[in-house]
């Protein structure tokens, strides 16, 4: 079902009824179970989940970077600029990556060659999408290692020598050497302590509108989504349970998990004896419950709520949930 | 570098010293000695006592030890043989290439032949390619090499007589050696790349390199190789080892006149000097190629050379 | 992900999870049986060979394989078969004792130098250098040579010429497992070095070292049929499989089946313990499985 | 592709694997079984050796037509090893084209291996067989044109002694003029003053001192022949001089013949690849073992040249207090006549052999033909049983140790005989398989053994009699420490030249054969095989056995 927030012009990147699934040990793992997703250019979406919702796959569905051997995209399609990218040939799709569309990765100690100079590994992304000289080829890395805040005489250093957040920013330096359309953040920061991750932060949102690039963050920090996106999508066992605009999700969040997520935050002004996590344990994606995957946890389960999927309803505020009784859960939280 | 370099140059003087110590202890508590084997058996019991009295054989420990460590290490001469009366060094000197050559030979198939098959096989895991590359390498793996160079001389040599079973000569002489030498290294760096590259194949930075639009082909041999390496290299190194050991036996069965079985037909003939000169030899040679496994290891990865430069070596 | 699915949570020993993981492994289910098919083999050879393993019958040399010898007689007449049987007996006994043995000592060794470091890590570690730069097979030979030939001496010859590999890679992982905390704290309750270096070292720095030795039995028993073959270790007229490989070499155009059989004999013992190695090194490091 | 599951795939492709290793073998071995081996010619005619159980069978040669012509040039292959080509070392390294063809000695062997000629030397004097004086020719130059005198003779003979592997028994050597030297020797037993004159090779002290390796790989010598190519442990070429020394072919000495312009010898050690090579005519001639005989035997294309080897086996019984058999004639009798010596003709050499009838080479030319029709020892198991029983010991009372040599073949095997042999009258003999070095070092010392295998040759029996049971060699008692002075006493009675007459030879053969100290067992029947483009026609073994090629006869030389 092919939901787009304005119809007026075309969205610069359409995800419909994505299905993806692990095998590992003869077991089938259900990660990605019917999103549908649309972004349009120069906009920022957040996915909001705990880890093992799928997020992470996702973006590397839209890459077709999954792990071949274990994964497999069972059904649906990804369309940018027009384009579905799972009916792409290999070398088409190869086109595409780094140079349309970058990542940046989570763990920064991990996502650089170890064995490789740091300068040669930006200059890498470049020469493959651009038939430029060499010598061309490292002014436009020198460059882009300044950009990130890094002097460029550490060109022909090794991963070793940098600190994480260093290496993050060549991280983010190799996704955004091709000055790509759509920029897949998985995480960037949580590797990072707290001080890098806000440089860090800052510099991926002035490059972005530098570059006029809409970005997919992947997170399950509320206030990193709060500071740089502009849509929002909450994520609970592979599937989207709530869609709207930052306002709309911080300011009424509709759905029982969403409101889960916001208890549990902290508050720093009020002194709590105990913190309020949400009941139970994340579903066995091998094994997930039926109906509303949430319903296992969520206080206002019905039995409707166990049969068949749930579709998307609008919410007052104009956002979408994924949840049969939202009135009466808005009710109920109106007055605790 | 060059001065880690240095270092371990000069830290192999005392390792070859204790080589040496160490073998002619061995020997000078090996029972029996060469008199018989020079004479024969027509000799009598003071022809034998007289030739071993001309050979020294009968001096106390310590003054043939001084004697023999003075000559290898002051003078540097390795003596002469004492059946054939010939200078060891120029013995050994006439018969290292056909020795090195082989080994080399063996090493260079197993690694070209080897490696790749080990890549195939952590990239295809599980599929056909897989299964069968690694059951052929448990072969190759469980195959003694002397008995493989037997088959091989009873099918190509004696049976079809495509290929001479003995000798040296031009490159047809050197096919079934290197091959019976091989075998059990290609099986062995198959099964160790394998290894290694399934460890590194699922790692982050070979994700990166897709995202970055680079080809499967380099992301394999130009991503996941160079990092899988170290432990590859590793089993070269210890391959070089036992291969040096193993041609002793293949010098044997297909003739070639190398070290090994020079020192193999010394060790039983009591031919002392030989077997000295030849193990400090060997030695030698020995740890300057394990020098040059671990000079490789920095190549390959930055974070080992700075380790070499930083501190004091391991 | 808590799995949810198992029932009680038995208390799982290592061992018998690693011996549960050891039976899904088809290839090392096979191996095992194939060798203890052998041991079997070399236990009750006496009763099962068809012909004592001396006697010859001058009139049947060099006989290929016919009924009444099914796999033939070599240059003495000799059934190779009944040789075959009870020569398992010197394979298994020289490769499972002078590994044991090689191991025994290298742990003693390593677990010294491991323990200990400093000035006593140095000393052994350097003498362990200069014993790797011979070449193990020039070793073993000069050993075989100075003990003497037999069988006792040249098990005995294996396992010293054994101990480096197994000290260094016991002392790597002492080292390790040296500045773990639970070693401090068995330190901080005062047991003696040698109680801390048997029930808590070496334990937990002993997995690699089952898998090595399971592999260089393997090794072992090549390396005893090869120093027969140059005429050392065993000597005729006993059945060691090297020395009847050595045996048969002169008859290597005429009758070829006195060489290849034995060879073959190695070849399958030394496959099955490969892939009973290859088992264990798989249960043990489970991350290589999937 | 049908859901092979892991399980079934390994299994099939297991057992295919092992189904294929197998059957390759099989394959390899299976042409062996039609014995057809791959000779052109007809198949042969020769029973497989398996059947007959004759005892030490020969097969005839069967060239019927002597072909007219040679080659002038013969490759010929040999298992020894040539490292080196130095005069003076141990026996059997150096090859007899160098001893023979390039050095030359002071005397020689005639063509009876038994009988000195002069061949440097010009002429000897001697009144007590101690002290000889010896005049050498004016006219001796080397290869390279150095002139020889009696200070090159004195030199050659004191580099030969300093070496340490010959001349125990020379006393001294001095020069007496330009052309002439003084020998002493210790002793004038028959063989000392040969084994002197015969073996130092006679060389230049200018050119020996002026090569760096002591003539190791280029040998100056006054030979008949010198080395073009050495390429050590691989072949050795040598081609006839036209400039030797001896212009009166009269005059000339037998071994200084040289029938064939250029021989090469080409050194493969494996015995089966000796026969492929003689086969597909990468050599012309070789010396080929009985194990890898089959595809020449009665192959018409190939000349054959069998001899018994002079070197055989014998078993000598041990005299130290340790040993049961010490001082007990009887049990040594019993053991020799328990020894089946056709059985182990059969197993050690392939069924090519013949007995021996005394202890030594019935080649000797002190050889008595009476000896062969006594009983020596003959295989009789019933007798051995009676005089165990005599000896004083009930079957399997009895444990002996025998020591041999494991790496020899034809030993090993011979034990391995002479074991079951003793364990069918009730002894049970160990086999002490040494290495040469460790066996060396024990074989002169009764201590470690009951039974000894060696062998012994010499061309007179009384000289190998002497180097084997002479006291003096051996610190008073025999090489297994056997004292026996009625012994040494009739061995010194028939070892000069005055008392080496067939009775005293005949006393000491009977009192030995009596005692049962030493019993010669057999001797190998050596095949030489030749293409019939060779053209030899009558072979020259010397004393040892070898085949000198120089001194062979060939059809139109």
């Amino acid at each position: 079902m092919a939901i787009t927030k304005n119809t007026n012009e075309m969205p610069f990147l359409q995800i419909k009824d994505l299905v993806v699934e692990y095998t590992s040990d003869g077991e089938t793992i259900h990660a990605v179970n019917g999103v549908d997703l649309s972004l349009r250019r120069g906009e920022t979406l957040g996915l909001v989940g705990e880890t093992g919702a799928g997020k992470t796959t996702i973006a590397k569905s839209i890459l077709r970077i999954l792990p071949d051997r274990s994964a497999k995209i069972c059904g649906g399609e990804i369309f940018v600029n027009g384009k579905d990218l799972l009916k792409l040939s290999e070398p088409e799709i190869q086109q595409i990556r780094g140079n349309e569309i970058a990542m940046i990765f989570q763990d920064p100690m991990t996502a650089l060659n170890p064995v490789k100079r740091v300068g040669d590994q930006i200059a890498e992304v470049i020469r493959i999408h651009n038939s430029i000289s060499p010598a061309e080829v490292e002014k436009r890395a020198k460059e882009m290692l300044e950009l990130v805040g890094i002097p460029a005489q550490r060109f022909r250093e090794y991963p070793h020598q940098f600190s994480g957040g260093m290496k993050q920013r060549v991280v983010i330096a190799i996704a955004l050497a091709c000055n790509p359309d759509l920029l897949l953040a998985d995480e960037p920061t949580t590797a990072l302590d707290v001080t890098i991750q806000a440089q860090v932060l800052d510099m991926i949102a002035d490059l972005k509108k530098q570059k006029n690039s809409s970005m997919i963050m992947i997170t399950h920090d509320l206030g990193v989504v709060a500071e740089v996106c502009d849509q929002v999508g909450i994520i609970y066992a592979g599937e989207i349970v709530e869609y709207g605009s930052k306002e709309q999700i911080f300011d009424h969040p509709t759905h029982p998990y969403t409101i889960g997520l916001f208890g549990a935050i902290p508050d720093m002004n009020e002194d709590e004896e105990w913190l309020h996590p949400i009941e139970g344990l994340p579903p066995d994606p091998t094994n997930l419950p039926q109906g509303c995957a949430f319903n296992p946890r969520c206080p206002y389960a019905t039995e409707e709520c166990r049969k068949g999927k749930i579709p998307f309803a609008e919410t007052p505020d104009g956002h979408l949930s994924r949840c049969l009784h939202t009135a009466e859960v808005l009710k109920k939280e109106a007055n605790a | 570098m060059f001065k880690y370099f240095l270092k371990r140059l000069l830290w192999m003087i005392p390792i070859v010293l204790g080589v040496a110590i160490i073998t002619f202890t061995l020997l000078y508590f090996t029972p029996g000695d060469p008199a018989y084997i020079i004479l024969g058996s027509n000799a009598t019991e003071v022809e034998l006592e007289n030739l071993r009295e001309t050979l020294g054989v009968n001096q106390p420990y310590l003054v043939r030890l001084v004697k023999y460590l003075g000559d290898v290490f002051l003078r540097f001469d390795l003596g002469t043989s004492y059946s054939t009366k010939t200078s060891v060094t120029g013995e050994l000197i006439y018969r290292l290439p056909n020795t090195l050559l082989l080994t080399i030979a063996s090493l260079a198939i197993s690694v070209l032949i080897g490696l790749p098959l080990g890549v195939t096989a952590a990239v295809n895991q599980n599929r056909l390619g897989d299964r069968v590359s690694m059951l052929l390498a448990l072969l190759g793996v469980s195959m003694p090499s002397f008995w493989l160079a037997m088959l091989l001389v009873i099918l190509f040599a004696v049976k079809l007589h495509w290929l001479p079973a003995m000798g040296v000569g031009g490159l047809k002489y050197w096919i079934l050696p290197a091959l019976s030498g091989s075998t059990g290294g290609i099986a062995s760096i198959a099964r160790q790349t394998r290894s290694s590259m399934l460890e590194v194949i699922r790692s982050d930075y070979v994700t990166t390199a897709r995202a970055k639009g680079v080809k499967e082909r380099n992301v394999i041999y130009g991503h996941a190789l160079p990092n899988a390496l170290i432990p590859i290299i590793t089993l070269v190194g210890t391959q070089f080892g036992m291969m040096l050991g193993g041609t002793l036996i293949l010098e044997n069965i297909f003739g070639i006149p190398g070290v090994g079985s020079y020192l193999t037909t010394a060790v039983s003939s009591r031919d002392y000097p030989v077997v000295q000169g030849g193990v400090v030899f060997l030695a030698i040679c020995f740890s300057f190629c394990m020098l040059m496994v671990d000079m490789i290891y920095a190549l390959v990865d930055p974070r080992i050379k700075a380790q070499y430069e930083g501190k004091k070596g391991k | 992900m808590a799995n949810t699915k198992t029932s009680t949570a038995k208390k799982k020993s290592h061992f018998r999870m690693v011996l549960r993981q050891l039976k899904k492994n088809r290839a090392a289910m096979i191996g095992l049986a194939i060798f203890l098919v052998e041991v079997a083999i070399a236990v009750f050879a006496p009763a099962l060979m068809p012909y004592g393993y001396t006697d010859a019958d001058y009139t049947a040399l060099h006989q290929p394989p016919t009924a009444r010898h099914l796999l033939g007689t070599d240059d003495m007449g000799r059934d190779i078969l009944s040789r075959l049987m009870y020569g398992a007996r010197y394979s298994l006994v020289m490769g499972l004792t002078s590994t044991a043995g090689a191991m025994f000592l290298g742990i003693c060794v390593g677990s010294i130098a491991g323990y200990f470091g400093g000035q006593v890590d140095n000393i052994i570690m350097r003498i362990l250098d200069i014993i790797q730069s011979i070449p193990g097979m020039l070793l073993t030979i000069a050993l075989a040579a100075v003990l003497g030939t037999g069988v006792d001496k040249t098990i005995m010859a294996l396992s010293v010429a054994g101990i480096s590999g197994y000290a260094r890679l016991l002392r790597a992982n002492m080292l390790n497992v040296r500045n773990l905390e639970y070693i401090e704290a068995s330190q901080s309750i005062n047991c003696s070095k040698l109680r801390i270096i048997v029930s808590h070292m070496i334990p937990n720095s002993i997995s690699p070292l089952i898998v090595t030795a399971t592999m260089s039995v393997a090794s072992t028993i090549v390396l005893a049929a090869s120093l027969s073959f140059i005429g050392l270790g065993v000597q005729p007229p006993s059945p060691e499989w090297g020395a009847m490989l050595a045996g048969g070499r002169a008859w290597i155009q005429q009758y070829p089946h006195i060489v290849i059989f034995p060879g073959l004999a190695i070849m399958i013992t030394v496959l099955s313990l490969n892939m009973l190695g290859d088992g264990l090194r798989d249960a043990l490091d489970p991350k290589l499985k999937n | 592709m049908t859901n092979l599951s892991r399980r079934d795939f390994l299994k099939v492709m297991g057992l295919g694997t092992v189904g294929l290793v197998g059957a390759l073998a099989l394959a390899g071995c299976g042409d062996g079984a039609s014995k057809t081996g791959t000779n052109t010619g007809s198949d042969s005619a020769n029973t497989g050796s398996s059947e007959n159980t004759a005892t030490g069978k020969t097969v005839e040669n069967v060239v019927n037509e002597i072909p007219t012509t040679s080659q002038d040039s013969i490759t010929f292959g040999a298992s020894a090893a040539i490292t080196t080509l130095q005069p003076y070392l141990g026996v059997g390294l150096v090859p007899t084209l160098i001893t023979y063809g390039v050095y030359e000695t002071l005397f020689a062997f005639g063509e009876d291996n038994t009988t000195l000629e002069p061949r440097l030397a010009k002429g000897v004097q001697t009144d007590d067989n101690l002290t000889y004086d010896v005049e050498i020719y004016d006219n001796i130059y080397d290869s390279n044109g150095n002139h020889i005198t009696a200070d090159d003779v004195v030199f050659s003979f004191h580099a030969y002694k300093e070496s340490g592997v010959g001349l125990a028994k020379t006393e001294s050597i001095e020069k007496t003029g330009d052309y002439s030297v003084r020998i002493v020797v210790v002793d004038n037993a028959i063989g000392t003053w040969d084994d002197t004159v015969r073996k130092t090779a006679i060389v230049s002290e200018k050119e020996y001192n002026a090569s760096e390796d002591g003539f190791s790989t280029a040998p100056v010598g006054t030979g008949m022949y010198a080395v073009t190519e050495f390429k050590p442990g691989i072949s050795l070429t040598v081609t006839k001089r036209d400039d030797y020394w001896q212009a009166d072919e009269s005059k000339r000495a037998f071994l200084a013949s040289a029938n064939m312009d250029e021989l090469t010898q080409m050194v493969i050690a494996e015995a089966s690849q000796l026969a492929v090579a003689l086969q597909t005519g990468a050599i012309d001639l070789a010396s080929i073992p009985q194990a890898v005989a089959d595809p020449f035997m009665g192959n018409s294309d190939y000349a054959f040249f069998p001899l018994t080897a002079p070197l055989g086996l014998q078993v000598y019984f041990s005299g130290d207090a340790h040993s049961p058999v010490a001082d007990n004639q009887k049990l040594r009798q019993a053991i020799l006549y328990a020894i089946d010596v056709d059985a182990i003709i059969t197993v050690a050499y392939d069924g090519y052999g013949e007995r021996q009838y005394t202890f030594g080479p019935s080649a000797a030319s002190d050889f008595q033909e009476k000896w062969r029709n006594e009983d020596y020892y003959n295989y009789d198991v019933d007798k051995a049983k009676a005089l165990l029983e005599e000896a004083g010991y009930k079957p399997g009372e009895l444990h002996l140790q025998i020591l041999s040599i494991g790496a020899i073949d034809a030993w090993s095997k011979a034990c391995q005989v002479m074991q079951q042999n003793l364990s069918a009258i009730g002894i049970d003999l160990e086999i002490l398989n040494y290495e040469a070095a460790l066996y060396g070092s024990y074989m002169n010392d009764g201590q470690y053994y009951d039974m000894l295998i060696n062998n012994v040759t010499q061309n007179y029996l009384v000289t190998a009699w002497n180097a084997k049971l002479g006291a003096q060699n051996f610190g008073g008692k025999t090489c297994t420490s056997i004292d026996d002075p009625k012994l040494q006493e009739l061995l010194k009675g028939c070892l000069f030249e005055e008392n080496h007459t067939p009775e005293n030879v005949d006393a000491f053969h009977s009192y030995l054969k009596e005692q049962a100290y030493a019993y010669g067992l057999c001797a190998p029947q050596n095949f030489t095989f030749a293409k019939k483009e060779v053209g030899m026609v009558e072979p020259y073994y010397d004393y040892i056995g070898g085949m000198y090629l120089p001194c062979c006869k060939y059809a139109g030389k």
